[in-house]
């Protein structure tokens, strides 16, 4: 199944790049995230970090779908 | 607009007149000021990055649950982004109501889910000439360092 | 001076700058607006008496109180006297800290008190040509009708 | 005892004047206003409203002592 995903911020820099294509079985949100650390080695989970799918905030334990976009944010700061 | 994100110095005044309203008796405003410094370390300039599509979205959302959780009339929040220098306004959020409480009230609320939903991270570029992104505030307030705790 | 009577228009720019600080990542201030009505009557205009000597000394007495209790740096409020159309500021506090919870709960404590301690009434001028002096806070909230309870 | 009273905003309607002196026996504060009240009969006291003594905010069982300026609030509705 083919999934896009999209670093952020640290996240980007840690991954090495901003967007990449990926072909795996399907899983999680939190399953696709482990899944490209492991090719990553910078790129590291975080607490607070945050998931969207198609440009819509995410929980971790959603269910990635054929040809989604995943937005991975590590922890936010605004303000 | 309620919720925007803004290239561009924010313009107070707009946001004030854009919450004006001849019924409310109350008004309260946040600024966020790039301060000269961060956890002990002194600050030289500062660089937002915000993703426009989920931080317009959730902004606005953000700005709907204040107005429908609070007794407030108007409500808006503008935040910048790319590079700031010491003194800025990086985020102001303004409110009018009949009555002060929910006026206070709704603006803290703004605020505070402002600075922990939307996709907006700092970059903290040090007078070192070393610059590092900020971790988030719940991250801070625990006194983790970066990266040192996994989620999930 | 942290807490004045004004007789002009407020100008609220120099109210801001006052409490400007670069070591400040938060600024909250407060406006009290004119509105045009009050528990169901049109409200034309509204004339402030104020007896200054114990409202300056009070008044500073209450941002001394809120920098003492709150962590912030800088704490201004101005109140207006006299006559006063719709729209116009009645009161500004200005409040600046390193951090917002701070600033918050020291502008939010600095309106409370001037609100309920010093010698300041209001008279609202309906448009019905009839005018009326205000009652407390307190009193409006506890649903009494003027001058119905008794003190001591 | 001589006491300057000084009434503001509602109690100055109230009790026609602004400032009066008064030679009474003395006592607190908020007996000089019962006595102030007997004599005008619009004058009537209030909840929340506040006194102050010689330009200090004060209690209304503080004693007033010779010379004392007694200052009337009536509530106060500041902003």
């Amino acid at each position: 199944m083919k999934t896009r995903v999209r670093y952020f911020a640290l996240f980007r820099e840690q991954a090495g790049c901003d967007t990449e294509r990926v072909d795996w079985s399907g899983g999680t949100a939190a399953e696709l995230f482990r899944l490209m650390a492991s090719k990553h080695p910078l790129l590291r989970s975080q607490a607070a970090a945050l998931v969207a799918i198609n440009d819509e905030m995410s929980s971790w334990e959603a269910s990635v779908n054929e040809d989604d976009e995943v937005l991975f944010f590590p922890p936010v700061a605004g303000g | 607009m309620k919720f925007s994100v803004s290239d561009r110095p924010i313009d107070v005044e707009a946001a004030k007149i854009a919450v004006t309203d001849c019924h409310c008796g109350a008004f309260v405003s946040f600024e966020g000021w790039i301060r000269d410094h961060n956890e002990g370390q002194a600050v030289e300039r500062l660089e937002y990055e915000v993703y426009r599509p989920v931080a317009e979205k959730e902004g606005a959302k953000i700005i709907d649950e204040a107005l429908a959780r609070f007794a407030v009339s108007h409500a808006i929040c503008i935040h910048r982004e790319g590079l700031l220098e010491l003194g800025e306004i990086a985020v102001i959020v303004c409110v009018s109501a009949a009555h002060r409480g929910a006026a206070f009230d709704a603006c803290r609320y703004i605020i505070d889910q402002v600075k922990t939903r939307l996709p907006i991270w700092k970059k903290e570029h040090y007078v070192t000439g070393v610059s590092e992104w900020v971790n988030c505030e719940q991250c801070a307030a625990a006194g983790h360092a970066h990266g040192d705790h996994r989620h999930e």
